[in-house]
């Protein structure tokens, strides 16, 4: 340590020397000085980690100004970590020169931490610099998030009050949306032909939005298909979905007083592998020939594979997914298709509930909301103030 | 009569048998695997920004290079993976790999090895790779952390710690970027974490059909480079001048696409022409 | 190639082609190739299941590490075999409604995070200008200002409204269009990849 | 208990879920993991459901001899044979791994790869200007398609850069693939959130079967 404290006023002389030298010089200078130990990092600060579980201290530091830099370029830091202030340090991690913090995690809540950075150069290391103590803890709130917190109560708010406006009675307009009309017609079609209808609910699993509006259209179709006399397939991907629709189809026939006409062969289990799944749901449709086909839920490749198979089939297809990539596929080849949003607001349409349409008004708003926000946003960007923007880029 | 022959030639093309469409694709993909063509590529910024930012690394720097294809999905995505690494030996870089589709993963090591055999790389001193872990969220987010955290042992069983190489290599912080090559949904994770949480640098490498979703996240800046499908992956092969099977498939493609689309402009006169033909009778 | 290899390759260029047949018409092979990797699939996951999760998430930490807790997630996947009767089928509803509700609570912040705060964020995050980008930021904000108004589901889409929502669907027809012909690409190089490995066996088999 | 009882289930784990998004603390945290842990066994163990559902299907038409029995005698073998591979050797062993190779992934590869005809002949049978709206993905599909290849270079070589068809299909996919993308997604965003507040709150039902059962 001795030795140290003797280095740092022949360092500082160093630097006074190196800057009268002219540059050309520089560099013979730099290379008789190598028992010269790098230039301390400077400022290091230990502050718990923001907005986190706990158990996390975040360490800065600064480097050296550019004329120490100049003398001794460094190569990186080496990070020490303890429980006391005077030692013994362990070193924890090494980082380039680029990096100017460390998240220091897996550290006891509510433990006294001090932390020492060093510099290093051509395998010598600044005797370092040594932190305050920190202490991590975890928060009950994470600040970062807040505006969703907003969005989420105003979101919540506004959809409560409309249904419950609708529940009293209120009449919402909704415009109509031809994929959903088209649904009770492609089922009249399939029992006029005699031919059952085949309803693929897609690859997603029971907790998907998605898949929730694909059952809720099952419904609808099974009502019908109960009502007509006709059959309803349903290949499944996850057991679970497949639980659900069984559970969706045998309902339809129960309040319909026929369940006995209820076949859980209908509803079944093909296998979790997508492939393997469409090559079996291309068989059913080729061998079963079903008059009209639903794809209802999360699709990815296999869209394309299915609704080309239908085609060759004959059948009426009706697709919904909110599966951006697929939806081209679909409107290419289906006859209808539900986009997006507007899967989701089929099961409010269908049901024909008050209360299902109160929240489409919410979404309606909610949409309104967005477009004042974009609006007043890209005029605050062009006219320099970003800080709006920010305000959404949460973490 | 004439006209009723005509309206027949028109209709039956309309109607022509899919087969015929089939048999043309498939004599479109043989035929040039046959003969290289070697069309001219365009690269474009998305790509170029991916190879500036490897190449303007100081050797030694570690680039980590997640790879997330399986047998179904490599046609696209294993060119571009070739290419990385290349780009990545060749300059001295190392790269830190891993696979977290569990599919994937004796390709991904595979592919590794071979590349890095190419340009006499050591194993442990110039790419490590830490192969699979399940539920790619928590495994990425663990490796923000700390790598040891999900993988205290690499694929071949070495302690990390044991590794020349993955000295002082403790998170993304320690890699100079990343750049995840996936053919799944899991490239969301290395955005919403890697990027979102843990602030690394991130590319990615998409399948073509992929791409058209990614490009609002390169807009966003949450993503400083793209590679889109193969298109991609033989621009690529061309800012590394290492004409690869990239490049040879793009001749395919480029014979293919434009049977496609002469076919829709087939559709459409025939469609058009049929449309006539009835108004007149 | 190996002997053994040859014959696995043989197997698998004898399934590839089984497959091929399907552009043709449905026929014996095709079913049989269907038939048996809906078979092997299911074997194959569920093995994949029980190994990488029942023993590391279900066995481990009940026999081995006698966490209690892990009791009541057992019971409600036990309680899912309730299926398999029709008196007591009902009672699944318990463990259905569980998973529906870990799904749908972290949906409602997700969606709103991933889609709709990234999304506006991104949109707004660039100024309006003269130049090349500029003039692209200020398309991109109509376009999406005009899509948004297509998907209003509670006003009719008339007058300026009807305006405005018919340029929306213009424009996400061109958006599907440009993903359509986008997707061409990677789905002729999946085909160029089968062709070149029944390519590679056939001059494995007779020696190219 | 048969409907009350889940609906309350749903809103109080879904409720908690919305809350401990808000809140990082360890003890929340630490509930957010296992709560998705479970989920995942749950899965586990409905597989068996599934394999169940899969059994009964076969050993029906196998049993009736129906049409096709046979077929179904492929599936139940290759089911059992891959799992016994599977239990005695593990998922690393060499030959559960071989029968995936060659028994599994070429199936998957080659049907994935069927889509290279299927988008032929769907593009030639769809893509015609019937309307302002099929020309307009028409005619975007074709200059994407063919601005994203070598050949799109050559083919507009003579314009002007700006007009040439890789800037057009890169145009293309940069301001209307993206504006429609952004507000679909919004729309999607908003789209979830309402339905599973639905779902939280036991409007929405279905999940039950049928409508849930009117109270």
């Amino acid at each position: 340590m001795d030795r140290v404290k003797f280095l740092i006023p022949t360092f500082i002389l160093f630097i006074i020397a190196i800057s009268c030298v002219p540059a050309a010089a520089a560099d013979i200078v730099a290379d008789s000085a190598i028992a010269i130990l790098p230039p301390n990092v400077s400022d290091v600060i230990v502050s718990d980690k923001p907005n986190d579980p706990g158990g996390t201290l975040v360490v800065e530091w600064i480097l050296p100004d550019s004329a120490a830099l100049a003398a001794m370029p460094i190569k990186g830091v080496n990070i020490y970590l303890s429980g006391n202030h005077d030692g013994p340090f362990e070193l924890i991690t090494s980082l380039p020169k680029s990096a100017l913090h460390y998240e220091c995690s897996d550290l006891q809540d509510g433990e006294s931490y001090y932390f020492k950075v060093t510099a290093t150069a051509n395998g010598l290391e600044s005797d370092g610099i040594t932190s305050a103590a920190g202490i991590p803890s975890g928060q009950w709130f994470n600040t970062e998030r807040l505006p969703i917190l907003i969005v989420v109560i105003l979101f919540s708010i506004t959809a409560i009050t409309f249904i419950i406006k609708a529940r009293g009675g209120y009449d919402f307009y909704v415009r109509p949306i031809a994929g959903i009309k088209a649904v009770d017609e492609a089922i009249g079609r399939a029992t006029e032909m005699g031919r059952p209808i085949l309803y693929v609910p897609g690859l997603g699993s029971a907790a998907d939005v998605a898949t929730i509006a694909a059952f809720t259209i099952l419904a609808r179709v099974a009502k019908k298909v109960v009502e007509y006399n006709t059959r309803v397939i349903v290949p499944n991907y996850d057991p679970v979905v497949m639980a659900i629709c069984q559970e969706v189809v045998k309902e339809a026939y129960a309040s319909a007083g026929k369940p006995e006409l209820y076949d859980p062969k209908d509803v079944y289990f093909i296998t979790q592998d997508q492939f393997p799944y469409t090559a079996a749901v291309n068989g059913v449709m080729l061998r079963e020939k079903p008059a009209t086909n639903f794809y209802m839920g999360m699709f990815y490749a296999e869209s394309l594979v299915l609704a080309e198979t239908g085609f060759v089939s004959g059948s009426i297809q009706i697709a919904g997914t909110d599966q951006l990539v697929q939806i081209p596929f679909f409107v290419s080849v289906c006859d209808f298709v539900l986009m997006g949003e507007e899967l989701y607001a089929a099961s409010a349409y269908l049901s024909r509930e008050p209360q299902q349409l109160g929240t489409l008004k919410a979404q309606d708003l909610g949409k309104v909301t967005v477009v004042i926000l974009i609006i007043i946003g890209v005029i605050l960007s062009t006219i320099g103030m970003s800080g709006f923007a920010n305000w959404f880029n949460v973490g | 009569m004439s006209n009723d022959t005509n309206r027949n030639f028109w209709e039956k093309l309309l109607m022509i048998d899919r087969r015929w469409i089939y048999l043309t694709i498939g004599i479109v993909v043989f035929v040039p695997l046959l003969f290289r063509i070697g069309m001219p590529v365009y690269v474009t910024t998305e790509v170029q920004n991916v190879y500036d930012y490897i190449d303007a690394l100081p050797e030694g720097a570690v680039v980590m290079i997640p790879c997330e294809y399986d047998p179904a999905t490599m046609a696209e995505l294993r060119p571009m993976a070739y290419a990385l690494f290349r780009h990545c030996f060749s300059k001295n870089l190392k790269i830190l790999s891993t696979s977290l589709q569990i599919e994937g993963v004796t390709l991904v090591k595979d592919d590794l090895a071979m590349i890095a055999a190419e340009y006499g790389k050591e194993y442990g001193k110039d790419y490590v790779f830490l192969g699979y872990k399940p539920y790619p969220s928590v495994v990425i987010l663990n490796m923000g952390e700390n790598f040891r955290k999900p993988f205290p042992k690499d694929y071949y069983g070495n302690n990390l710690d044991s590794l020349p190489m993955m000295k002082g290599v403790i998170n993304y912080s320690s890699c100079a970027c990343i750049v995840n090559i996936n053919a799944t949904s899991g490239a969301d994770y290395w955005i919403n974490y890697a990027n979102g949480r843990y602030k690394a640098p991130l590319a990615l490498g998409v399948t073509a059909v992929m791409a058209t979703d990614y490009y609002t996240f390169l807009a966003s800046g949450q993503i400083f480079g793209l590679i889109g499908g193969l298109k991609g992956a033989s621009e690529y092969e061309k800012l590394i001048n290492h004409t690869g099977p990239a490049a040879r498939a793009m001749d395919v493609q480029s014979i293919a696409h434009t049977v496609i689309v002469i076919f829709i402009v087939i559709g459409n006169v025939a469609y058009f022409a049929s449309k006539r033909k009835m108004r007149n009778f | 190639m190996s002997t053994g290899q040859l014959i696995g390759n043989g197997i698998a260029a004898f399934l590839t082609l089984c497959i091929f047949s399907f552009l043709y018409k449905d026929n014996p092979f095709y079913k049989f190739a269907e038939r048996l990797v809906a078979g092997v699939a299911t074997g194959y996951f569920t093995m994949l299941l029980f190994w990488t999760n029942f023993i590391p998430k279900v066995w481990e930490p009940l026999y081995e590490r006698h966490e209690i807790i892990y009791i009541i997630p057992t019971i409600l996947g036990i309680i899912m075999w309730t299926r398999f009767s029709k008196k007591w089928a009902w009672v699944s509803r318990y463990s259905i409604a569980f998973y529906i509700g870990i799904g749908s609570g972290v949906a409602v912040t997700l969606a709103l995070y991933t889609y709709l705060f990234k999304q506006l964020q991104a949109t707004i995050a660039f100024p309006i200008s003269m130049d090349v980008a500029g003039i692209n930021q200020l398309l991109v904000v109509v376009a999406v200002l005009a899509s948004l108004i297509y998907f209003f589901f509670s006003t009719p889409h008339k007058g300026a409204f009807g305006v405005a929502s018919k340029l929306g669907i213009y424009v996400i027809m061109i958006g599907f269009g440009a993903g359509f012909g986008l997707t061409v690409m990677g789905r002729i190089a999946l085909l160029v990849n089968r062709v070149i490995f029944l390519k590679g066996y056939l001059i494995a088999l007779f020696g190219g | 208990m048969r409907r009350e009882v889940p609906l309350l289930i749903v809103f109080l784990f879904g409720l908690f879920m919305i809350v401990q998004y808000f809140i990082p603390h360890a003890k929340f945290a630490f509930w957010y993991q296992e709560f998705n842990n479970w989920t995942i066994i749950i899965g586990i163990f409905t597989m068996i459901v599934g394999i169940g559902s899969l059994l009964s299907v076969h050993y029906s038409k196998i049993r009736f001899r129906q049409e096709g029995w046979g077929y179904s005698l492929v599936t139940i073998v290759a089911l059992f044979g891959m799992a016994i591979v599977g239990l005695l050797g593990g998922t690393e062993g060499d030959l559960f791994l071989k029968l995936y190779r060659f028994g599994l992934s070429p199936v998957t590869a080659t049907m994935f790869s069927l889509l290279a005809f299927f988008i032929a002949s769907a593009a030639y049978r769809a893509f015609r200007a019937r309307n302002v709206i099929s020309t307009l993905l028409l005619a975007a599909a074709v200059v994407v398609m063919l601005g994203r290849v070598p050949i799109g270079e050559i083919l507009g070589g003579w314009l002007p850069r700006w007009l040439q068809l890789p800037n057009i299909a890169d145009f293309l996919l940069n301001v209307p693939n993206v504006a429609a993308k952004r507000a679909i997604y919004i729309g999607v965003g908003l789209g979830v959130a309402a339905v599973s507040l639905k779902i939280i709150l036991g409007i929405e039902r279905t999940w039950l079967g049928g409508d849930g059962g009117k109270r």
